[in-house]
């Protein structure tokens, strides 16, 4: 066994200088403003006057080695085989200012999208969905396929009044700033979980499964060694299932999507905020989830034509009021808007000044 | 188009211009018989319109707790190359920045180990290996290592800290967010590879209030670049702004400043700093003319969660200013001590910011040492139950 | 000055410009013992910084719950004339409005059966007698109905409910607040004079949203005058006050209104009503300019309470517009199917205000019949823990 | 028995239009406009051309028969006959326009102060304290005195940028609206309640006692057939004394007041608010409370100072930020500011934008 090498652990992340082109570790520190030459071009200028060019393209984040390799081969032609990924999952290119216009044609030549960069429509952040999860309400990358494959110019050459970033997660456990995005699809269960008596005592915890409801919807079911589940008090969060494997809840028709708006992570102009819901429920319609990508470019043209410059969508609605936005989108208000969790009362007009519509 | 699969629906979403994750799975399907099944399984979840993935086992590498997500299909027989489809976590470096040839020696890896399919990035921030068996774990673990690369966290751990582009390329930027994410990830490998926590604890580091990371939304603890001094105006440059016809500074720059510190006479900007709130909104808009103070370091804010189990949490601000220099030893003393309160007191699955809304902000502060300070709150409390200590009643 | 009692601190508050209550309560220990006695107890309080009285038992007249509050001092032997403490509520007239005739009759009552000493008003709105003993109730109540006054309410009841001057004297009102206030005290005296609520319940009404009785904030039910129309403008007289020197119609008026839908421009006023929202502010500033509109009706608001047991609630919008005319036949309708289901669920002491927070503003507006609308709330929810009835969900 | 007259009962409120002076008779529900003749002294005027003087003056609230009678008589000289109390527990007079000096003379020469109309300090809303109620941890009339001895030029003459509403409860029932005032005095307790095990059991039922805490520190305690109390976990809101009369409270030197700020119940410019805490405890220390009359003097004093005119003292402090006015008051920023009840995460500030001071 002497001469098996000794076995590597806790090396962290690789040292990052190692990967910046030159022009970044001559620059670290030191830049002094950028422009943005078009959606998926910008320029930064360093104090020292040296120039970095950026180009976006954007990536399905669930991504072959063959699409990675194409990416690297691209950077060896034009970015000094220098590359990086952004926080939403786009990858982004450094040529010098004369391969800026051949990087661009040559990626379009291979259909790759230049974007995301200013005031559109970013990669949507998203999760794993019936991919690789095993408490999903829906898909992930087939709703993102479906919804940008409408609003990619958005992406690409469309501008809106300001920045709108799109978020998915494929359960309430919610991987991904779902809860602080202008726009969230959020999929959710609609039916109490099932209990698989017969497999609970050896897969399951009765304190813990009992202890992962939020509302105390669980107790011990003793005759049949499980749990029993009090259904009007259960909102199918499914975080007993994540504890207990024989709580499954996920079903064909109970499923679907939900959309929440006018959430932000930035501090700019006011503070980050957090989703809030506009359409309780939208089927499950695979593959092109057309309820959902009809509302979510509804959402998108009635901020657009109404928001101001600068205003994120959030921003828009609080100074139209929520009243107005229900009117403009002509989306229903319903028992399910109104919050009835810890903090509903927080939540309710504690004054008579609003507006009829 | 692997022959024996049929699988019209994720046929259909190979068309359209958004860049398809279904055209990824068949060109890994191609050379991979895991990502064939998995384009199986997919299609038949499209016509079921339910899950086909179990709960994962624990797995793992030998001497880490985490790093790999276990995952087991329900229909091994039927698509046995998914029968086990685990997924390994790999630390990327700050910033995400690579070189292709780093990038090619990972996918030499999990080209000859795993489905060839990956998630670049993971919302934690991981480069995500999609889909091996257990037996090719430790094989995969010691070609990483082999070329430099590591595991990132899973399971109740320090996760894989992330943090924005920062000084490397964005003028913005107020600390070296991405050496602080650097820093940190090397402070605690124990704890990321060896989870010993209540529950997951997840670190982003943003170098402006822009923060490009959401780390407000979407992690524990919370570091966002900002300023004690005065924005930098060049006021030739702000000239320059009035005269280009696409802003109009009064409307889109002084009437949209939350706190209304700013005033435009057509030729000279005047900012009242002592009101200003480092919203950045102003420097985003004319970022040749207005730039961040120069007394620079960092808002320190914590408890950022999704909603489970007693709602969603946005970070809330424990220390106003800290300066950050290298290595940050105040930052990571902080950090010492609030997961040592949090170990004591923490229930299973209990985030911290949970804990802190459990037992009171009083408690963590005074366990932290931290003093109470008006930044920490929006308002002070309208509820009338107010606790004393029995030696504050003389 | 009574000669018996030694009541130093009291002296002192007997100076200084404010009316002082210490000469009131002299006044009538000149011919009270049970306020002489008051003397002496209360100076007692103020020597051991304690209360000397102790819980109320139940007292009260025949055939009535409540409308007295009893009250026994805990040092009776030294203090006998509070031996019996007692408070007996009377219902005034809606907006207060009395004549010397009317305050004389009650007077006379009070002098020959209790202290002499009132509250003019009780916070709820009752003129209160304070301080007498049992065995004088009845004779009280008899001599009070004889000259056409009754008791007001107390215990688990409908209380009594008190109005704004409105119409009688106010250019804002939008609703006959003290006949809407009369009325219902009228419709409701068995709920009043027979408590049989699973707790109080208060009823405020102001004809505008100055809401000059607190209702938002002190009563379960909150009627709140308001308008569907618009600001009515009469621009010669905003005019004259651009002329007068008192106020800048763009900073006080423009610049504060809260929805930016005012403009001026020197010498024509704009409101876009669509975006108004009726807070009164600018109508508050140039009352002779502009007046509310002429389509009026109510907001009606519910839940407005103090802090215990849940924390304090102000009341939340649940009809944002509703017509009032006499008989208010819609209103009373509303009132009596929210006691109904307040009744059927509501626990022994739990208001409705903390009933709609524990079974969720659902419940409520089925029981009572009243659709979801966005005026209910500042924001949809931000919690995904959303519930479906199970026909919902095909 | 026969001839006892038959007994009355459930009159409710007698009609209020015998006692409306005759020009409000006249005009109900016509009024046009008002305008401030002093601080003490109004006129309205009707559509019909009609106008309504009123003259308004303070009351100690605690008032003598002979008090009511002093006003009986100034109505019948100078008001017909009619008067009205506001609901802040002033006397209005309603003299003809010739009456209107010589009603404020007879006034003044009586002692009597006319005013609390407009921007200043109107008559304190307050509640029974030491006078009358068993749950008080602090006097009322006492307080309100000394305050008001100190501010009352406020009342008569002196003006503010907007109405500053003073209201005082001498415990958490909060007896009127000091939830939601400009400056609230409240009095509270700071020690748990004594439990009398000799006196429980025949003077309170142990569920309703355990179920009055709003923080569960009650449990039975079998053994002496009363109950025991987590001293931790009581904040000695007094609820359960309410309900038991073997659980008081009181305590010389625990007890004592705390101030609020900030809150409001009209929706002029913005929709009415809570108070919010400023001072955690100032001490009891009858006759002339020399610490809370110079609290609430300074908290009017900085506000006068600082505030644009019609600002209400909550929307000064949220234009300026809460960090400023515990800078301009010198307040100290204590644990006790920050919330720690059900809803204390609502409070906690999410959003790294603030002032320094
Ligand atoms: C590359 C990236 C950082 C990284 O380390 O990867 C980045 C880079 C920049 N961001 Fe960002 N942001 C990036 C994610 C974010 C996020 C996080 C997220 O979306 O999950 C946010 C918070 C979003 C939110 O509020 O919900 C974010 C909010 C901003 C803002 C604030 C916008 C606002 O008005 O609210 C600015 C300022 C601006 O727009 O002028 C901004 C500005 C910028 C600038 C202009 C900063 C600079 O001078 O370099 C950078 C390029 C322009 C651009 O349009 O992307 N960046 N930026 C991320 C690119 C994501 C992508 O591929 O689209
Ligand atoms: C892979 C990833 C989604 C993705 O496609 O990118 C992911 C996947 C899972 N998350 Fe997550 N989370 C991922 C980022 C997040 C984020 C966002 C972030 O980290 O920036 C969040 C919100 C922030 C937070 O942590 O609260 C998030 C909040 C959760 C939660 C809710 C935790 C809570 O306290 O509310 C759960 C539930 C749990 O932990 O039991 C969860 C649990 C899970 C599990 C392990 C499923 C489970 O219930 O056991 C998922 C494994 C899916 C799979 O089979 O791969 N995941 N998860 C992300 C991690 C990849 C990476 O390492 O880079
Ligand atoms: C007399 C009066 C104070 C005053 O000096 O004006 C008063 C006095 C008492 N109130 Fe009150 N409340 C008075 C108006 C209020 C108000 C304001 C209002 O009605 O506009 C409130 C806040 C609104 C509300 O009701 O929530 C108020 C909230 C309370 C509470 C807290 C209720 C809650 O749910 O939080 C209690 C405690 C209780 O009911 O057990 C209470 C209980 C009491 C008791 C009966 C004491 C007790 O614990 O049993 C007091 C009797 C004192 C005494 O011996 O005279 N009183 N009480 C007011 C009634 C006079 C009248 O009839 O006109
Ligand atoms: C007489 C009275 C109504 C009653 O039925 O008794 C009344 C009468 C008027 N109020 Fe009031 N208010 C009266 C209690 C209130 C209350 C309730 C309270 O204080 O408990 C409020 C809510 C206070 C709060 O927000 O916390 C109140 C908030 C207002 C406002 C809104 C002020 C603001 O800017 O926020 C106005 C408008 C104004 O000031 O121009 C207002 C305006 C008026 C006007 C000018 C309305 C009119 O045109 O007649 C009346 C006389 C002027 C004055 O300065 O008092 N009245 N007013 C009450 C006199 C109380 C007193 O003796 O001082
Ligand atoms: S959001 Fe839920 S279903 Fe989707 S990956 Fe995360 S845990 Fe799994
Ligand atoms: S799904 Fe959620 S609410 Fe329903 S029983 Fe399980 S944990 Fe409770
Ligand atoms: S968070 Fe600020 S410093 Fe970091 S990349 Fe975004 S804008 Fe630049
Ligand atoms: S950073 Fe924000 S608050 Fe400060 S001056 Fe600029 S816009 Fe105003
Ligand atoms: S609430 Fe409105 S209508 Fe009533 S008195 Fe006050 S200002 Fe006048
Ligand atoms: S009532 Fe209020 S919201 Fe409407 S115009 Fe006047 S100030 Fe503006
Ligand atoms: S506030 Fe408390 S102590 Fe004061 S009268 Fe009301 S119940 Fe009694
Ligand atoms: S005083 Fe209040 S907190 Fe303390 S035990 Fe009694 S009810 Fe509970």
């Amino acid at each position: 066994m002497a001469d098996k090498p000794k076995r590597i652990t806790d090396l962290g992340s690789p040292d990052y200088n190692k990967f910046l082109p030159p022009v970044i570790a001559k620059n670290y520190g030191k830049w002094k403003y950028h422009e943005y030459i078009n959606k998926g071009v910008m320029k930064h200028v360093s104090e020292t006057g040296d120039e970095l060019y950026t180009v976006r393209v954007a990536t399905p984040r669930l991504c072959s080695t063959d699409f990675i390799r194409e990416m690297c081969e691209i950077a060896d032609k034009f970015s000094g085989g220098h590359l990086r990924y952004t926080t939403r999952h786009n990858v982004e290119f450094f040529p010098t200012k004369d391969k800026v216009e051949p990087l661009q044609a040559e990626l379009k030549k291979r259909g790759h999208l230049v974007g995301g960069i200013g005031y559109g429509i970013s990669n949507v952040v998203h999760t794993q969905g019936w991919i690789h999860c095993h408490t999903p309400a829906t898909d992930a990358s087939g709703v993102v396929k479906a919804v940008m494959d409408e609003l990619h110019e958005y992406f690409t050459t469309k501008t809106l009044p300001a920045r709108v970033r799109i978020a998915l997660a494929c359960c309430l456990n919610m991987c991904g700033a779902v809860h602080c995005s202008d726009i969230a699809i959020l999929g959710i269960h609609r039916k109490p979980p099932r209990v698989l008596k017969e497999t609970f005592a050896n897969q399951c915890e009765t304190p813990t499964t009992i202890a992962a409801c939020p509302t105390g919807a669980i107790s011990p079911d003793p005759a049949t060694k499980s749990v029993k589940i009090k259904e009007e008090r259960c909102m199918y969060c499914g975080n007993c299932y994540t504890m207990c494997p024989s709580l499954p809840l996920a079903d064909a028709t109970g499923d679907g999507i939900s959309i929440w708006v006018g959430g932000k992570v930035s501090n700019a102009r006011g503070p980050a905020r957090m989703s809030k819901l506009a359409i309780p429920f939208l089927p499950n319609n695979p593959p092109r989830w057309p309820e959902v990508v009809k509302a979510v470019k509804h959402l998108v043209e009635v901020y657009a034509a109404n928001a101001r410059k600068h205003e994120r969508m959030g921003e828009w609605i609080e100074r139209i009021g929520w009243e107005r936005f229900f009117k403009l989108t002509g989306l229903p208000f319903t028992y399910q808007h109104i919050d009835d969790f810890t903090f509903a009362r927080e939540s309710f007009r504690m004054t008579p000044t609003f507006k009829w519509e | 188009m692997s022959n024996d699969r049929k699988t019209p629906m994720l046929d259909d979403l190979e068309k359209g211009k958004w860049p398809s994750f279904a055209k990824e799975i068949k060109k890994a399907a191609a050379r991979s018989d895991t990502a064939k099944d998995l384009l199986g399984i997919l299609e038949r979840s499209y016509k079921d319109r339910v899950t086909h993935w179990k709960h994962g086992g624990i797995v793992g590498v030998l001497g880490y707790g985490g790093g790999v997500i276990g995952r087991y299909c329900d229909l091994p027989e039927e698509f046995p190359g998914v029968a086990h489809f685990h997924t390994v976590r790999v630390n990327p470096p700050s910033g995400f920045f690579y070189t292709s040839q780093a990038l090619r020696d990972l996918c030499d890896i999990w080209d000859k180990y795993g489905s060839g399919l990956t998630n670049t990035h993971g919302s934690t921030g991981d480069l995500i290996f999609l889909g091996t068996q257990t037996d090719k774990l430790e094989p995969i673990f010691s070609e990483l290592t082999a070329k430099g690369w590591d595991l990132g966290g899973s399971g109740s751990c320090l996760r894989t800290p992330s943090s924005c582009v920062g000084m490397a390329r964005c003028e913005f930027a107020n600390i070296d967010s991405m050496n602080i994410c650097h820093e940190l990830t090397h402070e605690f490998q124990d704890e990321l590879h060896r989870p010993a926590f209540p529950y997951k604890f997840k670190i982003k580091v943003s170098a402006c209030a822009n923060d490009c990371t959401a780390s407000v939304a979407r992690a524990d603890l919370s570091i966002i670049g900002t300023w004690r001094d005065n924005i930098r105006i060049d006021q030739a440059e702000v000239k320059n702004y009035a005269k280009s016809k696409n802003i109009n500074i009064q409307e889109e720059v002084v009437d949209m400043c939350p706190t209304k510190c700013m005033s435009w006479d057509g030729s000279t900007l005047k900012i009242n700093d002592k009101d200003c709130n480092r919203c950045m909104h102003c420097i985003n808009l004319m970022p040749k003319a207005l730039r961040p103070g120069k007394e620079k370091g960092a808002t320190i804010m914590l408890g950022g969660k999704a909603p489970i189990v007693t709602g969603a949490l946005m970070s809330w601000v424990i220390v106003p200013f800290m300066k950050l220099e290298k290595p940050y030893t105040e930052l990571k003393e902080l950090i010492r001590k609030m997961w040592e309160w949090w170990d004591e007191h923490g229930k299973n699955r209990e985030r911290i910011g949970e804990l802190v809304d459990r037992m009171g902000m009083r408690a963590f502060l005074e366990a932290v040492g931290l003093p109470p300070v008006p930044q920490m709150v929006k308002a002070p409390r309208t509820n009338p139950y107010v606790f004393w200590k029995a030696e504050e009643v003389k």
